[in-house]
């Protein structure tokens, strides 16, 4: 009876038969969802490198380390609240009052450099509880909880400085920014380390998993057993507290305390997030994506500088350069669904 | 159990005094659909919260509408809407809920446990295949495993086999057995009363959330339950189709092929009511869809009535004159958070409007109401959302949706699953109307019985291929099962 | 109905004694300007690279970039214009390190933030990079830089002078501005306050619209109807100034609400003919462009010392900073006409 | 056996049975989802009237119906896509190079306002049509597909301007905005054309009503005989539409076409919408409650103004009032359907 079955081809497992391995490793690859946000990336690099020596140079890659930084770990935050089928759109304004607020902690109250970022830091988490209570206990859609505190976290942070920079941050909060890893600036090496944590929690997790659960179907997940409200708390936790991270690391790179920064930074980071593969309907998308969506992000970005690309256009060339990336994307994924439906 | 009492509204679904089950016993639980079956079971597994009452388990008393502590207590439910992750890989499916051991995953111990699993219901399905790439049988034997694995020692299965072959439950029923011998209960819920008889020892059956009749096995004569669930006599099911087929053409296919199907070649007259039998994976579903326009056809012609018919998609196919009623009502076919009315309406909108664009909302109302009446749907009101419909009046909603459409061509992909006996009876008349009023009727099922009290002719697919058509002299359920899984090879 | 018509008839003339001045301080710039291009004469400029930075794409400076084309034309060195998209600060920062990494010669910038411009400002100096700080100085870098404009401060404080003579000294004023945060507005509205400290003059209202040029209008209006005795109102950002105008001459309140704004764009200059605005408060951009070149050039191919030695007689220290300034204009409807002519004549594109 | 089925209990009317007239219509005003919207407008005007009388007067009531007028066609164009279970990030972008396109085929190009104007709104509704296409032909998600408009539309409208708006737009033009129908200025007139519009399209019409249908189940709308690629497509080119015109009436009402304008509008459109009841899932919202959602935002910021709250403050005033807005009618409904659950 067992028999019977085996031998029924609708339900024969993943892997095409025997293939010779190099053939194998392209399809492999084809297959791989991130593929095109990585290849753009790659062509990119190459393409201004070509166009400028400067480019790969050590000292330009290390200012795009530190804009990566930033970009990136918000996109990796916002990637676990979205994972959940979430938004969250406050990370800009979350980076603003957290840049103030440390600056603040510093400068004014005198709080030693660690303890001032340490405090920053729980006030980031704090908001963060917040949004997981509106969106578990009150349910409140996310993107109306965020869009609050997008408004009310930006208002703080003009409200603290009546809008003129917050000076005299200490030399050991703005080393922060100062120092290298091995040439890696320490915001830069900081991110890499988050990508890390973050790829370990997703994928070898139970916790991780079960993330994906509570994205791919709130309902199940409960009847599963799974703590979901939990879940969703810990990722609006963990994205407001890369934003608060961010707004530490923004304060050290600009040494005062700026409330007109990281305005519509969110929309960025959650682009980087969904053109690294995130699905915004929640459950789909991995690490290596967002950490590469945000790198496309900063690599175009530089390299309209580099190029002398008139400020008066950089915008739209942007615009058609994304536009470009995503279509041959979308195409080449087509193109596989296609190719896998021709093979029975 | 004690007390139970459950009411939506203003309507009670369920009030049982009381009822006792005992380990080591398979109890089959029975009942028209709405009859509160599901109700029953939810609350038992904590997934619905009873108004009044208590559930124990052993020693213990169940918190109520707590479906973890439910499981903890070690009752597992196979539900009727398979809770599935789509984006997860099977193996995570089936182990998920399991209590984590330790912070971190492993990954090849996770493999091997499913494979365990699954080889207890003789189901090849690659470990790490995402959920959502599964077909919705595929998906329920994901979903049984998944209670199997817990080690239950109360297992309630809604509907179980609904979706499945003859083969898939009979693995399924084998399995059940199994833990029963080991001292669980299992609760099993079933509408093919000739299974709840071969594997029941204790038969309970439910009729307006009311607990009517408690039988053995011995006891349970397919008479006294049908007469116990309807609560009146039903003449005997019927025998064969009511009317003969003309012998118009209404619609052919020839080397038809679609991704994973055919070439498939067959007639259907006006009038007629074709089968379409197979294994799970067969590729019924897929000539459905291709037909319906909903899977791109690769290759091969289609006429309908005498029009050369190529449908560019499921609109053109409606426009045609062609229906179809899918095997996944959820998700392919209702509009769950919307009311009655809208989802009944939903193919026939154009039809209902005035002056070419407006609708006219007591026209919409008169024609829902009609069309839910006429599929024998029960609800409060029109205006109620399906959500809160049992399965086989969701059913029931999504057929009357098409056959007030009125097509030429009906294709109807496991139209019964989930829909008790009065009911069937109701929909095989529905079905034989339509082929009376000279509709063409293609109706895939897993169920034989089904095929052979209804159709004039049984086509049985293997591989995506029609391998064999049967006339109705012909029938034999050995000979469709050998045509079915010995197909001619491709 | 029609809305308004009962506001366009003629408006009062602002009082006599606002005279208006566009003498800026171009005369001295332009002898320094000549003086370089002397000294630099026979020496092989083409692969000079110079670059300007600005704190935001924006018509303003648009001057300032014809400015930047002249001088580089006129030199033939190579000058390239940059600025980050909506002002973003930190992109600013990333511009500016990128130039580095590029080794340009030299650049001037107009910081977004000049507290956070210090450290990649440091990080050229000592690359050895040029730096030239324009539209706001550098204080507080490790080696003092150049600065070649007019601080906002001062454009305010200017402002502020206007209104009061305006005003006669008392009344009640608002302020309308594109940010609360942006250096630039910050530091135009303190000047302003400044200017009217000891008047009985009071600021009853500032709103900001975030850059956006339609709530700047709504702002106008509902700042009209929420102060009925409104005597003043002070248009920070460019775009506010044709706002606020439009919203006086809308309320019929045009010549009887003093209006005195930033820049010069074709509205605004339109509503000072019109008598609507009273004042508008020019910097010189075109100079900054300018002369920022000459000066870049300067200090790479004559060096510091030489450079120093031409602009030394120019050069006034504002607590601390070495500027050279680049004088406010005060445009009124006595020198309009005047004025335009000079733009048209500098070549900076048609407004 | 056909006895077995009309004997079942044949569907009921809707109507409950009989209840005093009066309870009836709390209870059915209780019920209304959009009623907390409807309820917080109400309480904030009372209060803002009181506390200042040039509040409710009618040249500041005329003022709001210009904002009105812009964010409230916004919010009612991304309606439609959200409806479909998609969004629209471009509102904004869409608007600036709308206005800039309509003064400079007005004021450069001489065509005559209402060429200009047509001209103008043909080239949104291809802005959409591209979305459409992008959305259902491309498959790529609609907030990428939007977010790169963003991007690239702000983009175009700054290098047609260099930053420069755009002057010499004729009395025509501007006209549109001077103009007053029994005191109503005709921008809000056409906001309130629009609603109408739009409340007939999606209640009263069979495409209208496929459009939830997408939004709610697309497989099922597409299984039973509904074009939903063209539904969708459709509701991208009304939403680009809207844009466009926002874009002519800013440039009338400004009288020159500005680059900057727009600004993140995207947000407080959807914002408007979410507040106003529609499901950002798709499927369910009305368009009642899109108004009022407008209504409300436009309401606290001209209050804000008028009672001279500090600049400093405002933002997070705003944020405030909104929490507590979100949080009560949640609050409410929560009880709503407890109280349902309960009554037998
Ligand atoms: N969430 C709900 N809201 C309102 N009514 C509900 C809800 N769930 C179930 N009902 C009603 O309770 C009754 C019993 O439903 P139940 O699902 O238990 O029937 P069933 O016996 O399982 O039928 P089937 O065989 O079709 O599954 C039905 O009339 C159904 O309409
Ligand atoms: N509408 C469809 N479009 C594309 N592929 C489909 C469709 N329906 C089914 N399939 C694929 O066909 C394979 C078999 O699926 P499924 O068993 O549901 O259809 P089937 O072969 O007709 O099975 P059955 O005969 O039990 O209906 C699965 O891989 C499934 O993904
Ligand atoms: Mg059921
Ligand atoms: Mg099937």
């Amino acid at each position: 009876m067992t028999a019977a079955h085996t031998d029924r081809p609708a339900v024969t497992p993943e892997e095409p038969v025997a293939e010779p391995a190099g053939r194998r490793l392209v399809t492999r690859l084809a297959a791989t969802p991130e593929i095109g946000v990585i290849a753009t990336v790659i062509v990119l690099f190459i393409v201004f490198s070509a166009a400028s020596e400067s480019f790969a140079g050590v000292s330009n890659l290390q200012t795009m380390g530190f804009d990566l930084a930033q970009y990136g770990i918000l996109a990796l935050g916002v990637s676990f609240v979205i994972l959940t089928g979430g938004i969250d759109l406050s990370l800009g304004s979350v980076v603003a009052l957290t840049a103030v607020v440390s600056a603040w902690l510093n400068a004014r109250a005198e709080l030693p450099a660690p303890a001032a970022i340490a405090v920053t830091l729980l006030l980031a988490a704090a908001i963060g509880v917040l949004h997981g209570v509106f969106v578990t206990r009150l349910g409140v859609p996310p993107f109306v909880t965020t869009l609050i505190t997008l408004v009310a976290a930006r208002g703080a942070a003009l409200a603290i400085t009546k809008g003129f920079p917050i000076d005299g941050v200490s030399e050991t909060f703005t080393d922060l920014n100062a120092y290298r890893v091995l040439l890696i600036p320490v915001p830069t090496a900081i991110f890499i380390v988050c990508c890390v944590a973050a790829w370990v929690f997703l994928e070898r997790t139970y916790a991780g998993r079960q993330l994906y659960a509570v994205g791919g179907n709130r309902e199940a997940a409960r009847l599963a057993g799974i703590r979901t409200e939990r879940r969703i708390m810990l990722a609006y936790v963990v994205s407001a507290l890369c934003a608060g991270l961010v707004g530490v690391l923004i304060t050290s790179r600009l040494s005062v305390g700026q409330p007109g920064v990281g305005q519509g930074w969110e929309l960025t980071a959650i682009a980087a997030a969904v053109i690294g593969g995130i699905s915004l309907s929640g459950g789909a998308g991995r690490v290596v994506g967002v950490a590469f969506g945000a790198i496309l992000l900063v690599v175009i970005n530089t390299g309209l500088v580099i190029l002398h690309v008139s400020p008066y256009y950089q915008q739209i060339v942007l615009g058609l350069v994304l536009a470009v990336a995503v279509t041959t994307d979308r195409i080449r994924s087509r193109r596989l669904a296609r190719a896998r439906r021709a093979t029975p | 159990m004690t007390g139970l009492h459950k009411a939506y509204g203003t309507t009670t679904v369920l009030d049982v005094p009381e009822l006792v089950l005992h380990g080591g016993q398979i109890v089959a639980l029975v009942g028209e659909n709405g009859a509160g079956k599901s109700t029953l079971t939810g609350i038992l597994s904590g997934i619905v919260r009873p108004d009044r009452g208590t559930v124990e388990v052993g020693p213990s008393t169940l918190r109520p509408g707590d479906p973890v502590h439910a499981q903890q207590l070690g009752v597992s439910l196979v539900a009727q809407e398979f809770p599935l992750f789509g984006q997860l890989s099977v193996a995570e499916n089936l182990l998920l809920g399991r209590p984590p051991a330790g912070l971190f995953v492993d990954r090849s111990a996770q493999r091997r446990q499913a494979r365990a699993l699954l080889d207890r219901l003789g189901a090849a399905i690659g470990t790490d295949r995402m959920v959502e790439t599964l077909t919705v049988p595929q998906q329920q034997l994901i979903e049984i495993a998944k209670a199997l694995g817990r080690e239950p020692r109360v297992l309630v299965l809604d509907e179980p086999t609904s979706a499945l072959g003859p083969v898939e439950s009979a693995a399924v029923l084998t399995a059940a057995r199994e833990l029963a011998a080991a001292g669980a209960v299992v609760v099993f819920i079933g509408h093919r009363l000739d299974e709840v008889r071969e594997i029941a020892e204790r038969v309970v059956v439910l009729r307006n959330g009311r607990l009517v009749a408690d039988l053995t096995a011995a006891e349970a004569t397919e008479q006294r339950l049908v007469r116990a669930m309807v609560g009146a006599e039903l003449s005997d099911l019927v025998g064969e189709p009511a009317t003969a087929a003309t012998d118009r053409d209404a619609f052919t296919a020839a080397g038809l092929t679609a991704p994973g199907i055919g070439p498939v070649d067959l007639t259907l007259r006006a009038g007629e009511i074709l089968g379409v039998a197979g294994l799970m994976g067969s590729g019924r579903s897929r000539l459905l869809h291709t037909v319906m326009g909903a899977i791109p056809r690769t290759g091969g012609t289609m006429t309908l009535g005498d029009r050369s018919y190529d449908p560019g998609s499921p609109a053109d196919a409606a426009a045609a004159g062609v229906g179809l009623v899918p095997e996944d009502r959820k998700h392919q076919a209702l509009l769950l958070d919307d009311s009655v009315r809208w989802n009944v309406s939903l193919a026939v909108l154009p039809t209902l409007s005035h002056r070419r664009y407006f609708l006219s909302p007591g026209r919409e109302r008169t024609f829902a109401a009609g069309a839910a009446a006429a599929a024998g749907v029960k609800c409060e009101s029109i205006e109620q959302p399906v959500r809160g419909l049992s399965g086989g009046n969701q059913q029931k909603i999504v057929f009357g949706r098409w056959f007030a459409a009125r097509p030429r061509l009906l294709l109807l992909d496991e139209p019964t699953r989930g829909v008790d006996v009065g009911a069937k009876a109701g929909i095989y008349q529905l079905i034989e109307q339509a082929a009376a009023d000279g509709m063409a009727v293609l109706v895939a099922s897993s169920e034989l019985e089904e095929l052979m009290q209804l159709t004039h002719r049984i086509a049985v697919m293997s591989r995506g291929r029609l391998v064999r058509t049967f006339d109705r002299d012909q029938f034999s359920k050995e000979a469709v099962m050998t045509a079915a899984t010995t197909g001619a090879p491709r | 109905s029609k809305s308004g018509g009962d506001g366009a008839g003629p408006a009062a003339a602002p009082p006599a004694d606002l005279p208006g001045s566009i003498t800026f301080n171009d005369d001295d710039l332009g002898k320094i300007a000549a003086e370089i291009k002397t000294q630099v004469a026979g020496k092989n400029l083409a692969d000079v690279r110079v670059a300007m930075v600005i704190n935001n794409p924006s018509a303003f400076w648009r001057e300032g970039e014809a400015g930047l084309d002249n001088a580089a034309k006129e030199l033939g060195v190579k000058a390239e214009f940059q600025g980050p998209q909506g002002g973003d600060l930190t992109r600013q920062l990333s511009i500016l390190d990128t130039l580095r990494a590029q080794k340009v010669a030299g650049y001037t910038l107009s910081a977004v933030d000049p507290a956070a411009a210090r450290a990649p400002v440091d990080a050229a100096i000592s690359a050895g990079i040029d730096v030239v700080a324009i539209d706001s100085p550098l204080p507080g870098t490790r080696e003092p830089v150049l600065y070649l404009g007019t601080p906002n401060f001062e454009a305010g404080q200017q402002a502020g002078e206007a209104m009061k003579k305006l005003l006669g000294g008392k009344g009640e004023v608002a302020i309308l501005t594109g940010s609360l945060t942006a250096t630039n507005a910050t530091q135009r509205i303190a000047g302003f306050q400044k200017a009217l400290e000891g008047s009985e003059i009071k600021v009853v209202q500032t709103l900001a619209d975030d850059a956006d040029p339609a709530k700047a209008l709504s702002n106008a209006q509902t700042a009209l109807q929420a102060n009925p005795g409104l005597g003043g109102i002070y248009a920070v950002w460019s775009y506010v100034g044709p706002a606020v105008g439009q919203a006086v001459q809308a309320a019929g309140k045009a010549g009887k609400v003093f209006v005195v704004a930033d820049d010069a764009e074709p509205k605004t200059v339109q509503f000072v003919k019109d008598g609507v605005i009273q004042a508008m408060i020019l910097q010189r951009p075109y100079q900054q462009g300018y002369l920022g070149v000459y000066l870049l050039t300067a200090l790479k191919v004559l060096g510091p010392e030489a450079t120093n030695k031409i602009i030394e007689p120019y050069v006034t220290d504002n607590d601390g900073v070495r500027t050279l300034s680049s004088g406010i204009g005060l445009v009124t409807r006595s020198n309009l006409e005047q004025f335009q002519a000079g733009l048209t004549e500098l070549g900076v594109p048609a407004q």
